[in-house]
């Protein structure tokens, strides 16, 4: 059983709305998560599915001026939706810590990368300077660069764009943060380079036991890392469990389809498995009912929630909308009526708020 | 940094040869040489002509040519025939007035420009920023001479508030403060308007750059971080967008000296501006050709300032 | 396998803003963007409404009858003598003379502008398009012509040339400002002659030539549209400027410098003051009027686009 | 017979540097590279960033000026503008490019953009450009109002295959394709793949395959190179590659990719780690002193490496 | 007729105004102020403050309080024994003697020697000082021009005979002059130059050295105490002044441009304004606190016709027999068709009067004021010009004689808004009688570009407008004679030659016979009318109320006498 302390996040029915002309639209669309300690969390899902807006909605980044937030980020005992800035400053980097995609993009290329480091603890700790260099130092070698007296008085164009990503690395985890947002770090890197980032983000964890969020749309990398997986679909977390029982069991059809779409499958000369459709725009986006039921148009409506829920199908893994029980692939035999029913699904609770309800996980 | 410095030098001199050459040319081809206009019934047309020989205006040009860059290499810029004194005398005392000017203008521009730019920047689509935006239309709309014109006839004549000529007043004494403040009361002026004008590219870059920045992923790392607001702003949006601006300052120089020409002409101040609109009203070649190649090695200098200024405040152009 | 029917475009969150600017429907962002934009609006009827009275009015005006002076008539204040602005140091009637002027002014300004733009356009793109050594060539050119001291060199050739009319300043004021659209238009070409478009024109065996002007070209429209208006600005500017410090066009080609210029004399700048301040008045309808539009045009051609 | 056979070819960039801005040194993006491109056939070329994939693939198209060596085509050196002329080369090499909306003129329909080949290469009329622009938006199961849409209309992987189409319009008989699904979601770019495989099917096409993504090379390509430093470390088949990899470097790409299978991970991490740990130990054994790859060495019939001690002289 | 003397100036319908040449100011004067005086300039002055070397008429004005003239003269002209040194002619030894007063000393307090006097003329004739004032008429002094060749040390034509420190100069001339009594004659000179405080400086050095530019020495009543290069001198009173201190102690004088004069004025910032725009009269016509003086200019505008051309070779006009303008009848037909009238009344109201003669009437004695000019008669022009062949086409313009197409082309000098209109208003009177008549380059020529034509005699003009600002000595000689290049309209005439000879004849030396010499000269020029007068100037100088004993009569210095009657 987990403990409660080791629940670090608890978010619950977050909607985040983006302005378009005059209406708002919701990104994130009730969407309820939660990251404990010592895990690495991933959110999977293809472009424009709202990984990004979710993360950010987190750390709190959005321009309230275009956005609104709603729902409640539970973080100890602040709801970080709503919480003022001050406050939420002083979480930001010290209690939060964020990777971004562009590892060039993300520094301030007129700022020498250890004053870049050394600004987080500034701000969030009462170390002198000589105390903030040492630890900068410490903090470069612990990400793995070579010559961390030299990178420290180099500038980002200086740095490969590997060196840059630890660059970033460094800056969140500063702090030692317990939690760590990591958006795509290792989309902009070569597949070598990415396995050192990942692996060096796994190391992380396991020194800070921290719990990370790792956002990405390469389930390769979700298996290797993640702990648990999250699967979103146009704004929605469709699937979500531990890594070993989505990507073994499967289950939402957006989930499955995708993997059946991975080249790698080693099926060599067959065709890639194809989906129907595209992933709808924002606008588009606000639909009642299954997301993903456009895509799948041989499932016949009446599969299909008409408000979709989540279901538990396992310990701890929940798929939304009931479809999954009479999916099938196009070229596969529709399933039958016993297998329909006999298919798992318990009500999810899934609230972890007082650890009712949540089951064990420690598989790994 | 320094061979990249030496190097733009070195790239300077075919410029700055080609220009005197191009100058000296287009001199030589005004009408008339500086005795045309020296006739009263006194005068006498042989003495004239003995002159003219007597400063080579006879030979071809290329003679001519050759023995000004010749003399030039010592520091001889040749006589003004209307001021009958060295060009470089006479232009050094009127450039130290430009220069102020120019100085004063810079500061006053920057001054205003600045906060400006940053306030439109910040709160874009404001009602601040519009006004500002309107301001710069405003100036980018009339020539700047008509704003010199302005000044000059509401703060000069109706109101008084400031001398509509000269540089300095008689009774002050070089060297006492009242000296220095007397120029200066001279210049506020010119100063104030020729700044006011200058501002609005200022401001366009300095909003522009504002705003894009906003947006940049570092500054998003920086709130991240937990950085306060203020901070954000000033170390890592601020710096970011002054940049161009810094960059361009040494090419303001370029533009203050073509301005120079209606400032000087409409507030009868005694700078190079002034200096050389009468040099080619009397078509004294000497003055003329000297100003000309100055005001190409001033801008050539101007370049070459923003570059070292670029390299300076941007590590990413900082070469070998 | 399924055939995926994908008639739906896609999200338009997809596409880069640019993307949508440089996209053909241009001319349709720049109209939605002008009616959005009030003043823009406004900006442009006013532009119209000058261009258009400057160019029928002063046509129809442009003869001696304008120019011609007329020496009992001097200095004669608004209204007198039927003389609906006044008349001019030689008797001229301002409100005619004004039209004629504006129409030289902009006549000017719009030739300049056009022979920049074209200058700007052919040799920007050349040199951005092949790069290399064609482009250092081109590229030291500029450069030099930069740091010549324009003003003065205009002044001094203003003062040469022989027969000094309206063409002969287009063409000296074009001479001295062609460099910044040059360079526009080749840091424009130089970013989309690298994108892949372009290698696959080339790849389909599309000439050089009707790549840089047919297919690359097009893309940049939107901005060479945005620098002509403001060339067109700056360059009536410009001509003012001269005709003030007393390098303009002759008289019998009247410009709005020549009757701002009138106010360098204490005298007309305050006590004759509708000698001047109707030709301000109209230079800063119109060249305010040609930047706002300028600006919209801008804004619609790209949103993150700067100068520089 | 190879449809195309590349020999010894280097393409090498400047470098400016020093007190005159003269040339002091050179980018060896390509520094002597031999294969040849079977009728029929994909060839992968795999890499990292920045190890001359590209610069190879346009150097084949025609848009890369070569420093040296041979590009053989019909017999002919195609490296020579004039002999491209000649043999109106692009109708029958043409290329995909990695990002489809850079890769489309967004000033011109799509009517335009895939005539364009069309009309440079083929005389036809008017009707006869209509249809088969038609014909070819059929091959990629485009519907045909596109034909009067703007890029910007398509998403990613509609406005790839219009790419497709384009490059297949005058029937070419080898295309390069460099990171054609590198920015394509997983789903999209299941269809792209789909698609050039089937036309490869139908008409007989040749891909240079370009990517970096090892799943896709080896759902593509049966033959296939690996690039580092502008040289191949490897080339062999797929088995050759995937399952008895030679070289140090390419020991370490393949270990590099990660698994889909949770289960495997600790023991493919620990694999990684070991291969690691192999190649900071063996990198200068497989690499000369200036760090260039040596040149290729026969394994097998169809499998070649990079390996060091063969080029000394020494034995496998 | 010559023979009348009357006393109406002018027979034209444009009045000048009669200015008064002096202050009324009767009130006491106060210690301790100092007076202010403008220059009216658009430009920095170039302070050569040394009348030798000079150029520039505004220097000469920041001179006037610090250098006098070394003679006395009448308001006509005449030298008097007035001034700091008399003159004194002797026709038969061909000699003029000058002597200096005993107390005549320069503001250092040393006096005035006959060196200094000579030195002026070795300053003038030196080569190294290429000055523009060693002219044809100064080479009259016996070895001027050795001295200049270098063939000699000394002139010997300037006698020192009590010795350089004496106080008596002997000029020996080559030949006598008529207008050797008259001040400005350009025959001898009429300053001296401080011997002691130059002989330092190399005559090369001269025009640039600080003795000249930053503190010069004169014997006037007043020091230039301070300099301010390009914009204002102070001045204090000389205590060596040797008609004894002057009353006022402090003077100061700066340039204040056109476009600010008037503003000054208004608020009383000068007390006397030099130089003053005629322009823009009205403006300040009645500005309050102020007097207005004004005097006759010694200068006149008019029209040229070309018709030929100078040779440099032989150093005479060749006319043209064949030129355009080579036709009595065109060229008084295009006089008759101007509204000189209207021009003058219009743009310079009471300030500038239409010419008659190329007399101005200033020079009371020489001008004939019976003759009219061409006063506006379109009737009589189109008249002329029918009767010469100049037949109207169906266009409105004429063609010449020949039947050919005639279009004159005029070279006009830019010079302010008016000139513009002003060129513009000739040409369309000019069309009225028929004439095509186009601006030479199509636009009024710069200073520069317009004398570059006009001495040249490039063939781009046929009719221009310039002006001659004269000397004291009226002699036509210089200006109009055969072999005088400045005879711009290149005419020659037997019966001219005859004419302008009579003027500077040894019979002239009568002043009697040589009025009448002028009186036939005029005549014969009117007639003519190869060079039309346009108009005379009357130039104004505002003086404020508090100025006392200033006056700008000719021939006078007030500078010693001048008081305030009140404090600033
Ligand atoms: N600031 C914004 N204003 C309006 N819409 C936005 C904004 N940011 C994101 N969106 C839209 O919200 C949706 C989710 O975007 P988000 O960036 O979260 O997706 P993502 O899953 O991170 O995609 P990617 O893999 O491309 O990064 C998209 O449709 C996107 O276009
Ligand atoms: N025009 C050029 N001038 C100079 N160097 C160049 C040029 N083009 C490419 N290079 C260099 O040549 C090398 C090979 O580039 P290339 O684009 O072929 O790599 P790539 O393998 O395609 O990489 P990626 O996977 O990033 O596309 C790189 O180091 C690159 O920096
Ligand atoms: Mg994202
Ligand atoms: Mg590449």
């Amino acid at each position: 059983m987990d403990k409660p302390e080791d629940l670090l996040l608890d978010i619950q029915h977050l909607h985040t709305a983006f302005r378009v002309g005059d209406d708002f639209y919701d990104a994130v669309d009730d969407v309820s998560l939660t990251l404990k300690r010592d895990e690495i969390l991933a959110i999977v899902g293809e472009s424009g599915s709202g990984k990004s807006t979710l993360a950010t909605s987190i750390i709190g980044l959005h321009n309230p001026m275009n956005t609104k937030v709603t729902g409640d980020i539970l973080y100890s005992d602040l709801n970080l939706v709503g919480l003022n800035e001050p406050i939420y400053n002083r979480l930001r980097g010290n209690d939060i810590g964020m990777i971004f995609q562009d590892p060039l993009a993300a520094l301030n290329p007129l700022m020498r990368i250890g004053d870049q480091i050394a600004e987080t603890l500034l701000y969030h700790t009462k170390m002198t300077k000589e105390e903030r260099d040492k630890r900068v130092l410490e903090l470069l070698g612990q990400v793995g660069i070579p010559n961390p007296e030299r990178t420290f008085r180099q500038y980002p164009h200086e740095l490969s764009g590997g060196m840059r990503q630890r660059v970033v690395i460094a800056i969140a985890i500063a702090c030692k943060p317990p939690i760590i947002i990591a958006d795509e770090p290792t989309t902009a890197l070569d597949v070598t380079i990415q396995a050192q980032i990942l692996d060096l983000l796994r190391q992380i964890q396991s020194e800070t036991h921290s719990g990370i969020i790792l956002i990405t749309h390469d389930l390769g990398v979700v298996a290797e890392t993640a702990d648990r997986v999250a699967v979103m679909y146009a704004g929605q977390i469709v699937e979500k469990g531990s890594v070993k029982d989505v990507f073994e069991h499967p289950t939402h059809p957006y989930t499955r389809s995708l993997l059946r779409s991975m080249p790698q499958a080693d099926s060599d000369d067959d065709e890639l498995h194809v989906i129907q459709g595209v992933v709808p725009s924002l606008k588009n986006m606000q639909i009642e009912g299954c997301r993903f039921a456009e895509r799948i148009p041989w499932i016949p409506d009446s599969a299909h929630e008409a408000k979709p829920t989540m279901h538990e199908v396992g310990p701890d893994h929940f798929v939304q909308c009931t479809c999954y029980k009479s999916f099938h692939f196009e070229d596969e035999p529709a399933p039958t009526a016993e297998q329909i029913a006999a298919a798992p699904d318990k009500p999810a609770v899934e609230t972890a708020v007082g650890g009712a309800g949540v089951t064990d996980d420690s598989e790994d | 940094m320094w061979k990249t410095i030496l190097r733009r030098v070195l790239i300077m001199i075919p410029q700055l040869i080609l220009l005197s050459i191009l100058v000296f040319i287009l001199a030589k081809m005004m009408p008339g040489d500086p005795f045309t206009g020296l006739i009263t019934p006194q005068t006498d047309p042989a003495q004239i002509a003995h002159l003219k020989a007597a400063a080579g205006l006879n030979d071809p040009w290329w003679t001519q040519y050759f023995h000004w860059v010749v003399n030039m290499f010592h520091g001889d810029l040749g006589q003004s025939y209307t001021y009958k004194r060295a060009v470089t005398g006479l232009i050094g005392e009127r450039a130290v007035n430009t220069f102020w000017l120019a100085l004063l203008t810079v500061v006053i521009s920057y001054g205003i420009a600045i906060p400006f730019g940053v306030i439109a920047g910040r709160y874009e689509d404001t009602l601040r920023d519009k006004s500002i935006q309107l301001y710069t239309f405003v100036l980018l709309a009339m020539p700047s001479f008509v704003f010199y014109l302005f000044g000059l006839v509401v703060f000069g004549y109706v109101l008084q508030w400031f001398p509509t000529s000269g540089y300095v007043s008689l009774n002050a004494d070089p060297g006492t403060i009242g000296y220095w403040g007397s120029r200066l009361y001279h210049m506020i002026l010119p100063a104030l308007v020729g700044g006011l004008v200058s501002t609005s590219g200022t401001i366009q870059y300095l909003r522009a750059g504002v705003i894009d920045n906003t947006n940049e992923d570092f500054v998003r790392t920086a709130r991240s971080k937990g950085v306060p607001e203020r901070v954000v702003f000033n170390r890592h949006i601020l710096r970011n967008s002054l940049l161009p601006i810094a960059a361009f300052l040494g090419n303001s120089i370029t533009g203050l000296l073509g301005g120079s020409i209606y400032v000087e002409t409409i507030f009868s101040y005694q700078g190079m501006g002034q200096l050389f609109v009468s040099s080619i009203t009397a078509n004294d070649y000497s003055v003329i050709t000297a100003l000309t190649l100055l005001f190409g090695f001033l801008t050539l200098l101007g370049n070459l300032l923003s570059d070292i200024i670029m390299s300076i405040v941007d590590p990413r152009v900082r070469v070998e | 396998m399924t055939m995926a029917k994908e008639d739906t475009p896609t999200t338009d969150t997809q596409v880069p803003e640019t993307a949508i600017a440089a996209s053909p429907s241009a001319f349709r962002v720049i109209v939605r963007e002008f009616l959005k934009d009030k003043g823009a609006i406004v900006a442009l009827v006013i532009a119209i409404l000058i261009i258009a009275a400057a160019l029928i009015v002063g046509t129809m005006n442009s003869g001696e009858l304008t120019t011609n002076v007329n020496v009992l008539d001097r200095y004669m204040a608004p209204g007198v003598n039927g003389h609906i602005l006044g008349t001019d140091e030689g008797g001229r009637d301002i409100f005619r003379y004004l039209f004629v002027a504006a129409r030289n002014s902009i006549g000017i300004g719009v030739s300049v502008a056009i022979l920049i733009e074209f200058i700007g356009i052919v040799l920007g793109t050349i040199s951005g398009y092949f790069g290399g050594m064609v482009d250092n060539v081109i590229m030291r050119i500029v450069d030099f012509w930069m740091v010549l001291p324009s003003m003065l060199l205009i002044i001094v050739l203003v003062t040469i040339v022989p027969h000094y009319d309206g063409f002969k300043l287009v063409m000296i004021m074009t001479a001295f400002s062609w460099m910044t659209t040059t360079r526009l238009v080749r840091s424009q070409v130089l970013s989309q002659g690298r994108r892949d478009y372009v290698y696959a024109s080339k790849t389909s065996g599309t000439s050089n030539f009707k790549i840089m002007f047919a297919g690359v070209l097009p893309n940049i429209s939107s901005i060479i549209i945005t620098d002509l208006t403001l060339t067109i600005a700056s360059s009536i500017g410009l001509e003012s400027g001269l005709a003030f410090l007393g390098f303009g066009l002759p008289n019998s080609t009247p410009s709005l410098g020549t009757l701002i210029g009138y106010a360098t004399n204490p005298e007309v700048t305050i006590d004759r003051w509708w000698v001047w301040l109707p030709a301000a008045l109209v230079l800063l309808g119109l060249s305010l009027s040609i930047n706002f539009v300028g600006q919209a045009l801008k804004r619609a051609a790209d949103s993150r686009q700067r100068r520089g | 017979m190879a449809l195309i056979e590349i020999r010894n070819l280097k393409i090498h960039y400047p470098i400016r540097s020093g007190f005159w801005n003269r040339v002091t040194d050179h980018v060896l993006a390509v520094d002597g590279v031999n294969f040849d491109i079977e009728e029929g056939e994909t060839y992968g070329l795999i890499g990292e960033s920045g190890s001359g994939k590209s610069t190879i693939g346009k150097a084949i198209v025609g848009l890369e000026p070569v420093t040296s060596g041979q590009i053989i085509y019909k017999g002919k050196d195609i490296t020579k503008a004039k002999n491209r002329k000649a043999l109106q080369y692009n109708k029958d090499v043409q290329m995909i490019f990695q990002d489809s909306l850079s890769s489309l003129n967004p000033r011109k329909r799509i009517e335009d953009i895939i005539a364009e080949p069309i009309r440079n290469f083929q005389r036809l009329s008017a009707t006869e450009e209509r249809k088969r622009v038609q014909e070819l938006l059929d091959i990629v199961g485009m519907p045909s109002d596109a034909l009067y849409k703007y890029p910007h209309e398509f998403s990613g992987g509609q406005r790839q295959r219009i790419g497709v189409a384009r490059a297949v319009a005058t029937n070419p008989k080898l295309i390069v394709a460099d990171e054609p699904v590198s920015a394509l979601d997983l789903s999209v770019q299941a269809q792209v793949l789909n698609f050039m495989k089937r036309i490869q099917e139908q008409y007989n096409i040749s891909y240079l395959f370009i990517s970096h993504d090892l799943g896709v090379v080896k759902h593509m390509c049966r033959a296939m190179a690996i690039m580092h430093r502008g040289r191949f470390v490897e080339i062999g088949t797929r088995e050759d590659i995937y399952t008895d990899p030679k070289h140090i470097y390419t020991k370490r790409l393949l270990a590099a990719i990660p698994e889909v299978k949770p289960g495997d991970r600790d023991a493919h991490v620990a694999h990684r780690k070991a291969i690691e740990k192999e190649f900071t130990e063996e990198e200068n054994r497989y690499y000369d002193k200036n760090g260039r790859v040596y040149d290729l060495q026969r394994v097998s019939d169809t499998h070649q490496a990079a390996l060091p001690e063969l080029a000394d002289g020494g034995e496998a | 007729g010559s023979k009348s003397n009357s006393s109406s100036s002018s027979s034209s319908s444009t009045k000048q105004q009669t200015f008064p040449l002096a202050t009324t100011n009767k009130k006491a004067a106060v210690k301790g102020a100092t007076l202010n005086i403008a220059v009216v300039d658009d430009s920095p002055f170039k302070g050569v403050f040394n009348e030798e070397l000079y150029d520039d008429a505004y220097d000469a004005d920041f001179m006037t309080p610090a250098a006098e003239s070394l003679f006395g003269t009448t308001s006509g002209f005449k030298f008097n024994d007035k001034g700091a040194a008399s003159i004194k002619f002797d026709n038969d030894k061909k000699t003029a003697t000058i002597e200096i007063k005993k107390n005549v000393k320069w503001s250092d307090g040393k006096p005035v020697t006959a060196k200094d006097i000579e030195y002026a003329y070795e300053i003038v004739a030196n080569k190294d000082t290429s000055t523009s004032r060693y002219t044809g008429s100064l080479q009259n002094i016996e070895g001027l021009s050795e001295y200049h060749d270098g063939k000699s040390k000394t002139i010997s034509g300037v006698e020192m005979p009590d010795g350089a420190d004496g106080q008596k100069v002997i000029l020996h001339f080559k030949q006598m002059k008529p207008g050797f009594t008259q001040s400005g004659n350009g025959y001898f000179l009429e300053s001296a130059a401080p011997y002691h405080y130059l002989k330092s400086v190399p005559f090369k050095k001269l025009a640039s050295s600080d003795q000249v530019r930053k503190s010069p020495l004169f014997f006037g009543p007043y020091v230039m105490s301070k300099i301010v290069p390009g914009q204002s001198v102070a001045y204090t009173a000389n205590k060596y002044y040797w008609k004894g201190e002057p009353k006022t102690k402090k003077l100061t004088a700066s340039v204040v441009s056109t476009s600010s004069i008037v503003s000054g004025l208004k608020n009383k910032k000068y007390d006397i304004a030099m130089e003053m725009p005629t322009d823009n009269y009205s403006s300040y016509k009645n500005v309050k606190g102020y007097k207005i003086l004004g005097k006759e200019d010694l200068s006149y505008t008019y029209i040229g016709f070309h018709v030929g051309k100078w040779d440099a070779k032989k150093g005479v006009n060749v006319m043209d027999k064949n030129a355009k303008m080579n036709n009595k009848s065109l060229r008084q037909a295009m006089s008759y068709a101007l509204n000189l009238d209207e021009i003058n009344n219009k743009f310079y109201p009471g300030l500038r009067s239409t010419g008659t003669t190329l007399i101005p009437p200033v020079f009371k004695e020489f001008h004939d004021s019976s003759l009219k000019g061409y006063p506006l008669n379109i009737k009589k022009a189109n008249k002329l010009l029918d009767d010469a062949g100049y037949k109207k086409g169906k266009d409105g313009y004429r063609t010449d004689p020949n039947g050919k197409k005639l279009t004159i082309r005029f070279a006009s000098m830019a010079g302010g808004d008016s000139a513009t209109a002003i060129a513009q208003d000739y040409i369309q009177q000019w069309k009225k009688i028929g004439l095509r008549v186009k601006l030479t380059s199509g636009r009024l020529l710069e200073f520069q570009n317009f004398y570059d034509k006009i001495q040249n005699d490039t063939n781009d003009y046929d009719v221009f407008q310039a002006a001659w600002s004269l000397s004291s000595e009226p002699s036509p000689a210089d200006l109009f004679s055969e072999q005088a290049p400045y005879n711009f309209s290149r005419f020659v005439s037997k019966k001219h030659n005859k004419l302008i000879a009579d003027i500077d004849s040894e019979a002239s030396l009568n002043a009697d016979h040589r009025k009448k010499a002028f009186y036939a000269w005029q005549k014969w020029m009117m007639d003519q009318d190869y060079v039309e007068p346009v108009q005379y100037r009357t130039n104004v100088t505002p003086v404020s109320n508090r100025v006392k004993n200033f006056t700008i009569q000719w021939g006078s210095s007030p500078w010693n006498e001048v008081e305030l009657t009140a404090k600033d």
